[in-house]
C-alpha cells in the first residue's frame, strides 16, 4: 500500500505545538484586549484544528479529493452562520 | 407486430431469481433488491400520503368545514406533507431508481457500501414506524414545517414521535448520499470519464451533497425542538429570550436544499429519457452536468426567502432575493437545452417520453411562479397563501413525481424484464397530466385572490376554484392508480423487454434485463461519449 | 503477517481502492458530523451576538482550570491515537493494542472530568430549569448560555462515549490481529472520528470557557 | 361577502396598484417563456417526430452563443424584477413620517386592536380613508400573520418583538382579515374584517363608544400605577433617567454600547430592566413581568412616545 508513514518525531512535535497553543489561548484570556480577544481564540483554535487535520489526520499527505471534502463541511458551515447572523445583525437597521 | 421478431426471453439467472425466500430479501446487500424493497416502502408511503390529500380535497368542497373538526383537519395536512415530503419525494428517485441505476450506470457490482445501503433502508423503515406511531396514535398539528414556539410550547400532538421519525429518516437519507458520493468518485469502470458520465449520475450527485451537507441541520433543529418540549428550556423560546426565527432559519438551510433532492434527480431522469425518444444527443452536455451542481451550491443561499415577512431583516431579505433569482438559471438553462434538443430529432411518443414532456412544461410553470415568489413585493401579497401551494406542487407533483414516473417507465423494462401494456401507460400520463392541471392551476388564482394556506374553513367567495382543484384531484387519483394496477400486472404478463427495449445508450443497457446479481457479465470498457443515439439502431415498434 | 486476513469485499477490484473509498466515506461523514454540530455552533453565535455581556457573565461561572485540563487530556489522546495508526503501520500490534488502551482511558478521563463539572452546575443551581438561579438581572440570557452549554458539551459527550465504543472494538480487533501494515482501515477510519471530536472541543473550549477575559 | 365569483382580489390601498403592475409584469414573461417553451415542445415533436421507424436525430452540435443568449436573458429579467420588488419591499417596510398608529395584540385566536384615541376592538379594524396607517404587532403566543389581501400588506406577527407594517387604504368597503401564519387549531377562524370608512365617518365611529381614553392618557395612568414616575420624573431628579424626549434618542449603556430607544426597547426595559441599563444609571429597577399586559405594555410605548413629542407636557 502507499500509504505515507509519519515519523514518531512529527507527532510528538505536533504535540508539543497543540500544548503551546492551548496554553497561548489560556493567557491571552487573561489580558484584556477587547473584541480581538475573540478573534485571538478563534485564530489559535483554528491554528490546533490544522495542525490535528493536517498531520493526525494524514490530511497533509492525502490526495485533492480528500482535501475538497475536508474543506467543503466548513465551507457549508461559513454559509449557515454568514447568512444567518447577516439576518440578526441587520434587523435593526430599518426602524431606529 | 408486421416484422418478424426474434421470441425473447428472460434471463435464465438474473438477480431476482438468485436465491428465494424472505430473509434473501430482507438480509441482501444487492443494490437492485434494496432498491426494490425502497420500491415498495415508498409506494406505500405515497398511498397514505394521498389519502391524506384525498381526505383534505374532500374538506375543501364546501367552504364550512362540514367533514371534519379544525383539530384534524390541522392534522391531515400535517401529515400529508411529511409523509410525501421525507418518505415518498426525498426517497422516490435516488433510493429507488438511483439505488438500481447508479452502480450499473458507472459499471460497477455494487455500490460503495453495500452493508450501509441495506442499514439506511432500516433506518427509513424505523423511521417510518415512528411516524405510523405518530399517526396512529392521534397525528401531529404543526405543519410539517414545526414552526416554533408553536411545535416547541404550545401543540398537544405527538411531536416528539413525529420529530423522532424524521430525524431518523433523515439518516437514512444521509448514508445514501454518502454511499452515492463515494460511489460515483471511487467506482466508476475505466475510461467512464466525469464528461461521458450520464446527466443522471451528475444529478444523483448534486443530490447527495445536499442530502449529506443539509439533512444533519434539520436534525439537529429537530432535536432542539425534542428537547424543549422534553424540559420546557430551550433556545426557540421567545418567554426565555430566544428567537423562534432561528429555527426558521435552520429548519429552511435544510428544507429549501430539498426541494432540490426532490427535483434534480427528475431532471436527470429527464436528461437521460429526452436524448433517448428524441433519439439526438443531448444538447449541451456539459452546461446541463454543471447546472446541477450549480443548483446544488446556490440552493444553499437561498432559504431567507421563505421568511420575507417573517421578522427577518429586509436587508437579508434583499440579499436571499438576488441569490434565489440566481438559482432560477441553471434551471432555466436546463429546459432550454431540453428543448433544443428535441430540435431536428426524431421523437417518439412512448410512456416516459410523455411524461418527461409533461415534466418540462409542468416544471417550466413551477419555476416561472417561483420567480413571483423571489421577487420581495410580490412575496409579501402571496406569502403563505395557496399561490404558494399550487407552485411547490407544479414543481413537486408537476415536476419531481412527473420524473419519477418517466424513469419507473424508462427503467421498469430493466428493472422487472418486463413490458407494461404501453396504450395504457400513455393513457395513464394524459390523465395524470390533466387532473394534475385541473388540480393545482386554480390554486394559483385562489392564492392571488388571498386564500390563506392550512385554512380549513374559508370564505365561501373562493368555493368555485375549491371545487375545480377537488374535481381535479379525483382524476389525478385515477390517473395514479392505473400504473399501480397495469405495473403490476405486467410483473407476470407483460411482454419480455429484452436487454435494451429502447435502443438506449448507456451501460445499463448493456447487460440482461433483469440484470445478474453482479449486474455484468463481464465488466464494460467506455471510450466514448455519452447519449450517442446517432450509431444506435431504431427503436423497435410497441 | 498472516497475508489472509487482508478481506476485500467483491464489490472492489483490490484493496487500494477498498482503503481510498473507505477513507473517502469517512471523510464524507465527518462532512456531515460538522453540518450536524453546525447548527448549535450557529445557534451559539446567534444568541453570544446578542447576548454578548450575559455570555460573558455566565462564562465565568465554568471551571477553566478543569476546562483547560480536559482539553489537554483530549489532545494527549489525539497523539496516542495518532501513534496507534502508526504503531500498526509498522506491524506493532501490542503498542498498537496498548496505545489504543491509553486513548480509551483518555477519552474516559474526559468524560469523568466533564461528570464532575456537571455536577458542580448541578450543585451550583446552573442547570436550566426551574431550578435554574443566576444572580444579575439578565438571567433569562444567562440560563440560554448554560442551555446551550449543555446542549453542546452533552453532544459532544456522547460523540465522545460512540468514539470510546469504537475504541474498544478496535482494540479487540488489534488483539486477535485482524490487522497488518497492509490491513488496518478500520483504525484508520476510527482514528479520523476521534481526532475530529477532539476538533469540536478544540473550539468548543475557547467558545465557551474563554468568553470576555479573565483577572 | 355575497356569493360572487371574484378572479382578481379588489384593490384597496395605495400598494395595491403597485404590487399588481409588477404581478402583470410578471405574469407576462411567464406567459411569453411558457407559450415559447409549450410551443416549442409542440411544434418540434410533431415536426420532427419518426414516420418511418428507421430515421435517427441528427448529431448534436454545442452552441456557446445560444446557451450565452438564454442565460443572459433571463438574468437580466431577473435583475428588473428583484429591483422593481426590492423598490415595493422596502416601501411596504418604511411607514411614512405621521402615520396614525394602530397597536395590535395577536394571540391564539383572535386579534386586538387599540386605536390612538383610545377605542379597542376585537377581529374587526376600523380605518380612516387616505390616511396612512402603521401598525405596530406583537403576539401574546405563537406567531401569527396580519395579511389583508385588498392591501397586498402581510406580515408576521411574533412574540416577544414588535414588528410593524403600514397601509394607506384608497377606497371605502369591508375587506377580509386572515391570520396567514399556521398557528394551532382554530387558525383559519382567526380573520375578520378592515373597515374602511370616509374621515369623517371614522371619527363618528371613535365617538360612538361612548368616552374613550386616548392610549397616552392610558399609559401615563399605568406609568403611575405602576410606580414608575416615583424614579422617571420628568426632571431628572429620580434615580432613573427622564423619559421626556427620550423615545427616537440614542441612548449609551453602561457597557458602552449605543442603541436607539425604540418601541422593543421601552418594552425591554420594562420585563428585564438589568439587561441594557442606561449609562450613569444603577441597575435597580425591578423587572414589571407579569404586572402588565401586552396591551399595557403598548400603553406605556404610546406614552413615552408621546412625552417625546411635546417636552414635559401631559403629566399625570
Amino acid at each position: 500500500m502507499t500509504t505515507h508513514i509519519v515519523p514518531v518525531r512529527t507527532y510528538v512535535a505536533v504535540f508539543v505545538a497543540l500544548l503551546v497553543l492551548l496554553a497561548a489561548t489560556v493567557a491571552v484570556n487573561f489580558v484584556s484586549l477587547g473584541e480581538l480577544n475573540v478573534l485571538a481564540a478563534m485564530v489559535i483554535a483554528v491554528c490546533k484544528m490544522c495542525l490535528v487535520m493536517l498531520f493526525f489526520m494524514h490530511v497533509r499527505y492525502s490526495g485533492r479529493l480528500i482535501w475538497i471534502y475536508v474543506c467543503i463541511g466548513f465551507y457549508w458551515l461559513a454559509i449557515l452562520i454568514a447568512l444567518t447572523l447577516g439576518d440578526v445583525l441587520t434587523r435593526a437597521w430599518l426602524r431606529p | 407486430m408486421t416484422n418478424a421478431e426474434p421470441v425473447l426471453k428472460l434471463p435464465r439467472e438474473n438477480y431476482l431469481n438468485a436465491n428465494y425466500g424472505i430473509k434473501s430479501w430482507l438480509l441482501t446487500t444487492d443494490h437492485k433488491r434494496i432498491a426494490l424493497l425502497y420500491l415498495v416502502s415508498v409506494t406505500l408511503f405515497f398511498v397514505l400520503g394521498g389519502i391524506y390529500a384525498g381526505l383534505i380535497r374532500l374538506e375543501l368542497l364546501t367552504p364550512y368545514g362540514h367533514f371534519v373538526s379544525d383539530e384534524s383537519y390541522n392534522k391531515l395536512f400535517t401529515m400529508h406533507g411529511l409523509i410525501m415530503i421525507f418518505f415518498f419525494l426525498i426517497p422516490s428517485i435516488p433510493a429507488v431508481l438511483g439505488n438500481f441505476m447508479l452502480p450499473m450506470m458507472i459499471g460497477a457490482r455494487d455500490l460503495a457500501f453495500p452493508r450501509i445501503n441495506l442499514a439506511s433502508w432500516y433506518i427509513y423503515i424505523l423511521g417510518g414506524i415512528f411516524t405510523l406511531t405518530a399517526a396512529v396514535t392521534g397525528g401531529v398539528d404543526t405543519g410539517w414545517t414545526f414552526y416554533t414556539p408553536y411545535s416547541s410550547t404550545y401543540s398537544n400532538t405527538h411531536v416528539i414521535t413525529m420529530a423522532a421519525g424524521v430525524f431518523i429518516t433523515g439518516f437514512s437519507s444521509i448514508f445514501t448520499g454518502l454511499n452515492f458520493i463515494v460511489t460515483t468518485h471511487k467506482m466508476r469502470v475505466p475510461g467512464l470519464t466525469w464528461f461521458r458520465l450520464p446527466l443522471f449520475v451528475w444529478s444523483i450527485y448534486a443530490t447527495s451533497l445536499i442530502m449529506v451537507l443539509g439533512t444533519p441541520v434539520l436534525a439537529i433543529s429537530l432535536s432542539l425542538i425534542g428537547l424543549e418540549r422534553l424540559f420546557h428550556v430551550g433556545v426557540f423560546n421567545p418567554a426565555m429570550g430566544g428567537d423562534p426565527i432561528l429555527f426558521q432559519h435552520l429548519f429552511w438551510f435544510y428544507s429549501h436544499p430539498a426541494v432540490y433532492i426532490m427535483i434534480l434527480p427528475a431532471m436527470g431522469v429527464v436528461s437521460e429519457v429526452i436524448p433517448c425518444f428524441a433519439r439526438r444527443k443531448i444538447f449541451g452536455y456539459h452546461f446541463v452536468a454543471f447546472s446541477s451542481l450549480a443548483i446544488a451550491v446556490l440552493g444553499f443561499l437561498v432559504w431567507g426567502h421563505h421568511m420575507f415577512v417573517s421578522g427577518q431583516s429586509i436587508y437579508a431579505g434583499m440579499v436571499f432575493s438576488i441569490l434565489s433569482f440566481l438559482v432560477a438559471i441553471p434551471s432555466a438553462i436546463k429546459v432550454f437545452n431540453w428543448t433544443a434538443t428535441l430540435y431536428k430529432g426524431s421523437v417518439i411518443y412512448r410512456t416516459p417520453m410523455l411524461y418527461s414532456l409533461g415534466f418540462i412544461g409542468l416544471f417550466t410553470i413551477g419555476g416561472l411562479t417561483g420567480l413571483f415568489l423571489a421577487t420581495l413585493g410580490i412575496d409579501v401579497h402571496v406569502h403563505d397563501t395557496y399561490f404558494v401551494i399550487a407552485h411547490f406542487h407544479y414543481i413537486m407533483v408537476g415536476g419531481a413525481v412527473m420524473g419519477y414516473m418517466s424513469g419507473l417507465h424508462y427503467w421498469w423494462p430493466k428493472i422487472t424484464g418486463r413490458l407494461y401494456p404501453e396504450g395504457w401507460g400513455r393513457l395513464a400520463a394524459l390523465i395524470i397530466f390533466i387532473g394534475f392541471n385541473l388540480t393545482f392551476f386554480p390554486q394559483f388564482v385562489l392564492g392571488y385572490l388571498g386564500m390563506p394556506r392550512r385554512y380549513h374553513t374559508y370564505p365561501p367567495e373562493f368555493q368555485v376554484f375549491n371545487v375545480m382543484s377537488s374535481a381535479g384531484a379525483s382524476i389525478l387519483g385515477i390517473g395514479y392508480l392505473l400504473p399501480l394496477i397495469y405495473l403490476l400486472w405486467s410483473l407476470r404478463y407483460g411482454r419480455v423487454a429484452g436487454p435494451n427495449p429502447w435502443a438506449a445508450t448507456g451501460l445499463e443497457w448493456q447487460t440482461t434485463s433483469p440484470p445478474p446479481t453482479d449486474n455484468f457479465s463481464e465488466t464494460p470498457a467506455v471510450s466514448d461519449e455519452p447519449y450517442n443515439y446517432y450509431d444506435m439502431e431504431p427503436v423497435p415498434h410497441a | 503477517m498472516p497475508e489472509p486476513r487482508t478481506i476485500v469485499a467483491p464489490q472492489f477490484d483490490d484493496a487500494a481502492q477498498q482503503q481510498e473509498t473507505s477513507m473517502l466515506g469517512m471523510w464524507v461523514f465527518l462532512a456531515t458530523e460538522v453540518m450536524f454540530f453546525g447548527g448549535l455552533f450557529a445557534s451559539y453565535t446567534m444568541y453570544r451576538a446578542l447576548y454578548a455581556q450575559a455570555f460573558a457573565a455566565a462564562s465565568h461561572h465554568l471551571d477553566i482550570v478543569l476546562g483547560t485540563l480536559n482539553t489537554a487530556v483530549l489532545l494527549t489522546s489525539s497523539l496516542t491515537m495518532a501513534l496507534a495508526v502508526r504503531s500498526a503501520q509498522v506491524g506493532a500490534r501490542r503498542t498498537t493494542a496498548t496505545l489504543l488502551v491509553v486513548t480509551m482511558l483518555l477519552g474516559l478521563a474526559f468524560l469523568g472530568i466533564k461528570g464532575v463539572e456537571y455536577y458542580q452546575k448541578y450543585v451550583d443551581h446552573l442547570v436550566p430549569g426551574p431550578s435554574f438561579s443566576f444572580s444579575g438581572a439578565n438571567r433569562h440570557d444567562a440560563e440560554m448560555f448554560f442551555y446551550l452549554y449543555f446542549v453542546m458539551t452533552g453532544l459532544h459527550a456522547l460523540h465522545m462515549i460512540a468514539g470510546v465504543g469504537v475504541m474498544s472494538v478496535l482494540t479487540i480487533l488489534t488483539v486477535r490481529g485482524r490487522f497488518t501494515p497492509a490491513y488496518y482501515n478500520p483504525l484508520e477510519i476510527g482514528g479520523l472520528y476521534w481526532h475530529f471530536v477532539d476538533i469540536v472541543w478544540i473550539f468548543l473550549f475557547p467558545l465557551l470557557y474563554l468568553i470576555g477575559h479573565h483577572t | 361577502m355575497g356569493r360572487t365569483f371574484p378572479l382578481f382580489p379588489q384593490r384597496a390601498s395605495t400598494a395595491a396598484g403597485q404590487v399588481d403592475a409588477l404581478f402583470f409584469f410578471l405574469v407576462a414573461v411567464s406567459v411569453f417563456f411558457v407559450v415559447l417553451i409549450f410551443g416549442l415542445i409542440a411544434y418540434f415533436s410533431v415536426r420532427y417526430r419518426q414516420r418511418t421507424g428507421h430515421e435517427r436525430g441528427e448529431p448534436t452540435r454545442t452552441s456557446i452563443g445560444l446557451e450565452i443568449t438564454w442565460t443572459g436573458i433571463p438574468m437580466a429579467l431577473t435583475v428588473v424584477m428583484f429591483v422593481w420588488g426590492v423598490k415595493l419591499f422596502f416601501n411596504a417596510y418604511s411607514p411614512p413620517p405621521g402615520a396614525m398608529e394602530v397597536f395590535v395584540v395577536a394571540k391564539q385566536w383572535m386579534w386586538k386592536f387599540q386605536h390612538p384615541e383610545g377605542r379597542r376592538e376585537i377581529n374587526e379594524l376600523h380605518v380612516p380613508l387616505g390616511q396612512p396607517i402603521q401598525l405596530t404587532m406583537i403576539s401574546e403566543d405563537v406567531i401569527h400573520d396580519l395579511f389583508v389581501p385588498a392591501f397586498r400588506t402581510k406580515m408576521d406577527v411574533l412574540p416577544g418583538r414588535y414588528s410593524t407594517v403600514w397601509f394607506q387604504a384608497t377606497r371605502t368597503g369591508t375587506y377580509h382579515l386572515f391570520c396567514s401564519q399556521y398557528c394551532g387549531t382554530e387558525h383559519s377562524k382567526m380573520g375578520g374584517w378592515v373597515h374602511v370608512m370616509e374621515p369623517a365617518d371614522y371619527a363618528k365611529w371613535l365617538s360612538g363608544a361612548g368616552a374613550n381614553e386616548p392610549l397616552e392618557v392610558a399609559g401615563a395612568r399605568l406609568f403611575t400605577q405602576l410606580g414608575c414616575i416615583t424614579c422617571h420624573q420628568p426632571n431628572g431628579t429620580g434615580r432613573g433617567p427622564s423619559l421626556v424626549g427620550a423615545f427616537g434618542r440614542t441612548v449609551k449603556l453602561t457597557t458602552g454600547e449605543t442603541l436607539v430607544a425604540n418601541e422593543d426597547y421601552v418594552r425591554m426595559m420594562v420585563l428585564t430592566p438589568g439587561v441594557k441599563v442606561v449609562a450613569g444609571y444603577q441597575p435597580i429597577m425591578p423587572t414589571f413581568k407579569g404586572l402588565v399586559s401586552e396591551e399595557g405594555l403598548q400603553q406605556l410605548v404610546a406614552y413615552i412616545k408621546s412625552l417625546g413629542k411635546e417636552e414635559g407636557a401631559k403629566t399625570p
